[in-house]
């Protein structure tokens, strides 16, 4: 076995806990800088591990994806993310409805509860506990920020780590879908974001605040 | 070919459009290449009709199913066009918010509905009902003014949410279809999940769970309670002719991707839990809609409750089977589709003449637009359910079916909530059309296409409610034929 | 069709039934799903009113006789119950409010209601009929069912049209406004008149020959084997009795105070003949009322194979024929004595109303339309429920107040205790729900992983 | 049976019923210890009233005058339905009840629109009584009317006289007491006698009929007053025929025919001595508890037509 080996069976087995790490610093965190920061780190574990899956299969898929998550996930989101927030000009602050300890603690919860939750499908679908319970936390992860925080730009946050979280569940159960269905979904996912962008700018631009818990013009 | 045609016109005519700074020139290169779309779909119909099925590689299929829903949009886009001319007068000049950004967005949004029809895999599928959000996101916000911006943001985000539990249901699917045996480069492609299905029995708890990611997420996009929240504010918010493409096209196109993994989780563990689950958002659907209809105050958000209803509806024949249910089911898409553009359209004139869509500030319309007031009426006495206009006949169809199926409970949970949408309609059109001629502020001129489009609803829904055309029916036959 | 039905288990048949009992019921406007009636009719123009009353209430008719007769082909005895009592229900509480009414249009759109209610009671009768295995009543309960329909659209739409005519003369449907326009539309006035006779009843008008073929499936009723049926038809008669009795009273009141007297205002009393194509259209269907009211054999024939045609039952009874040849014969009676009797007399000079000796009557002494169905009101009060208030300002004597002022406000009770609370419930429902749609879209999202989460703990349980 | 006889005591009906009117007129005044008129007064009434100028109020439109006319026609129409001296009728197969329900009503239906034409608030309130008092006198006039005709297996007039003519006294079923109680109350408000209006009244508080016919003169007049007095003469031979007909001509008998107007005399003449004790001795109601006495009426009604199904 190799260096490389070694490394790549490391980073397999540790990956689920460096994931878990940021979700918790995401959760601690005040400014939305940190969390495109955490996310962008999120996206780089993933495909680190991508990277070992397509070593260890020798995968010209897999490579082809670990490649797409590194150039859309890693660089262009968090990019198109920073840009965003540096031309709104606006303040920087998540808008938790939770205060930094109790979104922690409920953060350390989910991961609990899907642990909890994969523990019978693991078995069945003979796949590493720890990794699906990470999709499996991410999702919720990305859940609970998108409800907890009030920021426009921290709901596209969470919905990144939400689609984070299934593209690992599929990653851990089945390497990943056919190849021109990743594309798609990665094409669909950047525009979203950039999509998400704009309407950003327009929310600042009409309303004067980013703040979407205010949005409420609309009820009934 | 023909299929590619079926996507590449509307592609190329929202490129195009986007070229002609001058409004009139805009509208006449929408109008053709709208009926390019028109002759290519139609075109399409029949040769699915004669050979049973298209393929075009991989990805792209047509059959049946497709064809009858192909038609559906064929129908909405060319009333849906023909309606844009008049209401584009109105169009107030902005950044984004001119005629041809209207109608390049508008062949976008066609582009990825076509595309979501003709997906032979149920992974293109997801990608393509994801792009209609994207595409229409935009058309939602397309005023640009507080309540356009606001609808379009919780649109895009909630809709997109939603989507990615469908993704996640597809994944589940496909794990299902590996698991079970299927080649995996070839486990998303509907024909062959569909053959499969019988012996997916080992991961029978995998293929549960796919459903419920997918119905929650189609179920978005559809709007069943409880996750129609985006509806009522992007339907409200969106221009007129776009509240009645989403209202008559989209909702349709998330229940056909619904409809299509309904019928696999039927063939691998049977219909049981699939259709429990349908008549679970179908019967909440209907009844909350009707409930919350009859509170509204703004004519489109209670057209949008309405839609929800209807698509309750829908689900409810679908879950409750059987050939006569998925008649009806099928039938009451495009019976829906019909009245609920009329609908809009005429709420778009309200709008125009009145100037608000608030309910309480419009009155006298019966003496002041009797057109538009007889477009109204004719509307929502289809929309209610009224003989002799098509919804009856599907509404019909989809309660004899529920009795026969012995399906008591939703049966008679969705004769109260119709009563009680036919009082909440009665309840607000009868105020809005009463009074005097006097509290019309604005006098507005129907153009002959507003005219023609309302004729042609009406025709069309008096139709329906009296005899169903022999190639129609034949259509319906051959849709039924691929989902049994 | 038939046969897939007589196949078809009786839950489902019973269903059907309901169904489309309820359904077409609405549309048909019987009690208690004819509110939207009485509100679309007034906003309606005069022609449609006309077309609504004659053709689409009719159509929900056909709807349910196709589907109930020729569809299901009759069911248990309880369906024909069910049927008479909402006609029951129907006819006496559409008459009631239309009593009350001083809109010409909402009253003859309750009139209308009164009468689909009437025509109820033939279905009914025919579906007890057919139960009991008399195949030949029913037959005479659905042709009067059928002939009654038909009437009404013809003088309903002579109403409507003449109601039409009295708003483009006068720009007013308020009766109590009008007055004396028999004088001033003597064509109008006159075909009006026919269209009241007809819609009450009375011999050689068409609305009778319905209402007397009803009578006598009624009375037939009680030649069926059980005691109930027995009992049930035959008092149904009474019902139509009282029905007739009222809206003879109501429609003398429309007719009396709108056409004779003085007229109460200044437009009643300028009022001219309407145009003589809208003239031409309604004698026709005036001409069409009496001509079926002393000849009703000629559409007696057609009906009756139509419902024989549904009903798959032999023809009319013998005991039904005679009316035919018997209204012309009275017809010529009337017309004889009637022209003798006007002949004796010569009408030698117009003078001034009595006056009890006082300076010449105002068109406020007349009774008004609120007077005039005060009595009846009174009796039926527990029907309907009037806010009254009665304010009186007086200046230094106090037996001559400045004025009086009498607001009277009918809801009916009906309405206040059936929907009231019925809709009170949904409303109170729907606002409750309405705030779960709260604006806050984190929350809506919140929604969707509830969802997501419920159907996970479903799924594990089902 | 031969119409001959059906038109003579038609005609006999029309002829007579100002004579009816006459005499309990006069048996009310004796018992009122008063003189009272002639029993032929009433004819001259009429006499006196065809010769003289009618007049008709300036307000009045053609109807007013028609009116009279049309309630004249009908009445003598509906006279030719019920059996008096033989138990036929000229309208015999077809002149059911119903028939003859439905042309007293459209008599009294032109007679409401009359009083209406003059304009006056008296023809108002007089119609508007008549109005309550009809609509609610229909009902148990139909329904007695209908357990009689279910007792008889006939609904035409003539043909109920003709069965129970048939049958003894002591067959009959018990249900015709019922029916009669209803019967004879909704005759009693029918014809407008005490208790429920009052004939002779002229006073605006109480009056109904009176208040009708207020502003008709002349020949007009006369016509109503000759068609009311048929009227009541009318539904006083119907109750004789249908609880009473024994001793009326069946077949073509001469001597049973030449008996029959002796056995109608004493019957009527004991009805009029009925009407003329209960009209001294009794006030009338007050306007709103005639509902109530009709109300009466329709539950007996309803009890009869209910006990002709129990009692098969």
């Amino acid at each position: 076995m190799g260096l490389i080996e070694i490394a790549a069976a490391k980073a397999l087995a540790s990956s689920a806990v460096f994931l878990f790490f940021t979700l918790l610093v995401m959760a601690a965190a005040k400014r939305i800088s940190t969390c495109i920061v955490m996310f962008s780190v999120q996206s780089a574990i993933m495909a680190a591990e991508i990277l070992a899956v397509a070593y260890a299969n020798k995968s010209a898929e897999a490579y082809t994806i670990a490649a797409l998550v590194i150039v859309v996930k890693v660089l262009a989101i968090p990019y198109l993310l920073f840009r965003i927030v540096r031309n709104l000009k606006a303040s920087q602050d998540v808008a938790s409805s939770t205060t930094g300890a109790q979104s922690v603690f409920i953060m350390v919860g989910l991961i609990l509860l899907s642990f909890f939750a994969v523990a019978p499908y693991a078995r069945t679908l003979r796949v590493d506990e720890d990794m699906l319970a990470a999709s499996i936390a991410l999702l919720l992860a990305g859940a609970f920020l998108m409800v907890s925080r009030k920021k426009a730009l921290m709901q596209v946050i969470g919905l990144l780590i939400l689609e984070n979280g299934i593209l690992l569940a599929a990653l851990t159960t089945i390497f990943g879908m056919p190849l021109v269905i990743e594309i798609g979904i990665f094409f669909d996912l950047l525009m979203g974001v950039f999509l998400m962008g704009l309407f950003v700018f327009r929310i600042r631009d009409t309303f004067e605040h980013l703040d979407v818990s205010k949005l409420r013009r609309l009820r009934g | 070919m023909t299929l590619v045609l079926l996507l590449l016109v509307p592609f190329l005519a929202a490129l195009l459009v986007l070229t002609c700074k001058e409004s009139r020139r805009a509208v006449l290169v929408a109008m053709s290449a709208g009926a390019i779309e028109g002759a290519a779909i139609v075109n399409a119909v029949w040769r699915i009709l004669a050979a049973g099925a298209l393929q075009c590689g991989q990805y792209l299929r047509a059959d049946g199913l497709t064809a009858f829903f192909l038609l559906n949009v064929g129908v909405i886009l060319a009333l849906v066009l023909t309606y844009s001319i008049g209401y584009l007068r109105h169009i107030p000049a902005g950044r984004f918010s001119s005629p041809r950004w209207f109608y390049s967005l508008t062949f976008l949004f066609v582009f990825t509905i076509m595309a979501v029809f003709l997906s032979a895999n149920l992974g293109m599928l997801w990608i393509c009902v994801e792009s209609t959000t994207l595409a229409s996101a935009l058309l939602v916000g397309f005023y640009n003014t507080k309540g356009a911006v606001e609808a379009g943001w919780k649109y895009l985000v909630v809709c997109t949410v939603g989507i990615a539990f469908a993704l996640f249901g597809t994944i589940a699917l496909y794990l299902a279809a590996v698991r079970s045996g299927v080649n995996p480069a070839s486990a998303l492609d509907w024909t062959v999940l569909m053959n499969a299905a019988p012996s997916f029995g080992v991961t029978r708890d995998l293929v549960k769970l796919s459903f419920v990611f997918v119905a929650v997420g189609y179920g978005t996009k559809i709007g069943f309670v409880p996750m129609h929240s985006w509806l009522p504010d992007a339907h409200a918010e969106a221009p007129t002719p776009i509240s009645a493409l989403l209202s008559a096209v989209l909702l349709n196109c998330a229940m056909y991707a619904l409809l299509r993994f309904d019928t696999i989780t039927s063939h691998a563990i049977g219909g049981e839990f699939s259709h429990t689950l349908l008549l679970i958002f179908g019967g909440l659907s209907v009844t909350v809609a009707a409930l919350l209809m009859v509170v509204q105050r703004d004519l489109k958000r209670l057209l949008a409750y309405s839609s929800i209803e209807h698509m309750g509806i829908v689900a409810i024949g679908i879950g409750v089977g059987g050939p006569l249910g998925l008649f009806g089911a099928l039938l009451h898409t495009f019976n829906h589709s019909i009245a609920k553009s009329l609908m809009f359209f005429t709420s778009g004139n309200v709008r125009e003449s009145f100037g608000t869509l608030r309910m309480r500030r419009i009155h006298g319309m019966a003496r002041s637009m009797p057109w538009t007031s007889a477009g109204l009426v004719v509307g929502s006495l289809a929309i209610v359910g009224m003989p002799p206009f098509g919804l009856f006949i599907s509404e019909f169809m989809i309660l004899t079916a529920a009795f026969g199926a012995s399906r008591y409970l939703i049966a008679i949970l969705l004769l109260v909530s119709l009563s009680v949408v036919f009082g909440a309609l009665l309840h607000h059109f009868q105020r809005m059309l009463a009074g005097k001629r006097t509290d019309v502020p604005a006098k507005l001129k129907l153009l002959p296409s507003d005219f023609a489009v309302m004729g042609v609803c009406t025709a069309l829904l008096l139709l329906f409610g009296v005899h169903i055309p022999g190639m129609f029916a034949f259509l319906l036959q051959r849709a039924l034929v691929v989902l049994q | 069709m038939r046969a897939a039905a007589a196949s078809m288990p009786m839950g489902l048949r019973t269903g059907i039934f309901l169904l489309s009992f309820v359904g077409f019921g609405t549309k048909a406007g019987i009690v208690p799903f004819h509110l939207w009636l009485p509100k679309a009719h007034p906003i309606a123009p005069s022609p449609v009113s006309a077309l609504m009353s004659a053709v689409m209430l009719k159509t929900a008719i056909y709807g349910f006789v196709r589907f109930t007769f020729d569809f299901l082909g009759g069911g248990p005895a309880w369906w024909g119950y069910v049927v008479l009592l909402a006609g029951a229900v129907t006819g006496l509480l559409g008459i009631l409010y239309a009593l009350t009414e001083h809109d010409m249009k909402r009253l003859l759109a309750y009139s209308s209601v009164e009468n689909i209610g009437i025509i109820y009671l033939g279905l009914g009768a025919a579906l007890v009929f057919m139960a009991n295995n008399a195949p030949v009543w029913a037959t005479v309960a659905l042709v009067a069912a059928l002939l009654h329909a038909l009437n009404h659209s013809l003088f309903k739409s002579l109403l409507f049209l003449g109601a039409g005519a009295i708003a483009d003369a006068t720009h007013t449907l308020d009766i109590e406004m009008l007055g004396g326009l028999l004088k001033r539309m003597r064509v109008t006035g006159t075909v009006f008149l026919i269209g009241c006779c007809s819609i009450i009843g009375l011999p050689l008008f068409n609305g009778f020959v319905g209402e007397w073929m009803l009578f006598r499936s009624f009375v037939a009723g009680s030649e069926l084997p059980g005691i109930l049926s027995a009992i049930v038809l035959p008092l149904m008669a009474g019902v139509l009795a009282l029905i007739g009795g009222i809206a003879a009273a109501c429609f003398a009141k429309l007719y009396g105070i709108a056409f004779l007297g003085r007229p109460r205002s200044l437009d009643a009393e300028r009022a001219a003949e309407v145009a003589a194509s809208m003239q031409a259209a309604m004698a026709l269907l005036a001409a069409a009322c009496v001509v079926i009211g002393i000849l009703p054999g000629i559409v007696l024939n057609p009906l009756t194979v139509l419902a024989r045609e549904l009903l798959h039952t032999p023809a009319l009874p013998e005991a039904v024929l005679p009316i035919a040849h018997t209204l012309p014969w009275i017809a010529a009676c009337v017309a004889v004595l009637a022209i003798a009797a006007a002949g004796i007399r010569r009408i030698k000079r117009t003078v001034p109303t009595w006056a009890c000796g006082l300076p010449a009557l105002n068109s406020r002494m007349q009774y008004s339309s609120a007077a005039f169905s005060k009595p009846l009101r009174k009796v039926f009060s527990r029907v309907y429920e009037a806010d009254r208030t009665v304010e009186v300002l007086y200046t230094q004597q106090p037996y001559f107040p400045k004025s009086i002022l009498y607001r009277s406000v009918r809801t009916t009770s009906f309405e206040k205790s059936l929907y009231r609370p019925a809709v009170d419930a949904v409303v109170g429902m729907a606002s409750r729900l309405r705030r779960l749609q709260t604006g806050n879209m984190q929350v809506y999202l919140l929604y969707i992983f509830l969802a997501v989460i419920a159907l996970l703990v479903f799924m594990r349980f089902a | 049976m031969n119409p001959a006889i059906d038109l003579i005591q038609s005609l006999l009906l029309v002829a007579i019923a100002p004579l009816v009117s006459g005499v309990i007129a006069r048996l009310k005044a004796q018992m009122q210890n008063r003189r009272g008129a002639s029993v032929l007064r009433p004819y001259a009434d009429l006499l006196k009233l065809f010769r003289k100028h009618d007049m008709a109020p300036d307000t009045a439109s053609w109807l007013f005058r028609f009116a009279p006319a049309a309630l004249f026609a009908v009445t003598v129409t509906a006279a030719a339905f019920v059996p008096v001296l033989h138990a036929s009728a000229l309208f015999g197969v077809g002149g059911d009840f119903i028939l003859l329900v439905y042309l007293l009503a459209f008599g009294r239906f032109f007679l409401m629109l009359g009083a209406m034409d003059g304009g006056s608030s008296f023809g108002g309130l007089g119609a508007s009584r008549e109005a309550l008092v009809s609509a609610l006198a229909e009902a148990p006039l139909l329904l007695a009317l209908t357990s009689v005709a279910i007792l008889t297996h006939s609904i035409s007039v003539a043909g109920i006289v003709l069965f129970t003519l048939q049958q003894h006294p002591f067959q009959l079923s018990a249900v015709f007491v019922f029916a009669l109680g209803a019967l004879v109350l909704v005759a009693i408000a029918e014809t407008g006698r005490i208790p429920v209006d009052n004939p002779s009244s002229h006073l605006e508080l109480t009056m109904i009929h009176e208040a009708m016919v207020l502003e008709y003169s002349g020949a007009s007049l006369a016509l109503i007053e000759w068609a009311s007095s048929i009227k009541l003469t009318l539904i006083l031979a119907l109750l004789i025929g249908v609880f009473a007909p024994w001793g009326m001509a069946a077949g073509a008998s001469l001597v049973a025919l030449a008996l029959a107007p002796l056995f109608f005399a004493l019957k009527l003449a004991a009805l009029t001595i009925a009407i003329a004790v209960l009209e001294s001795s009794i006030a009338k109601l007050r306007m709103y508890q005639v509902p109530d006495f009709l109300g009466m009426a329709s539950a007996l009604a309803i009890l009869a037509v209910a006990f002709t199904a129990l009692m098969r």
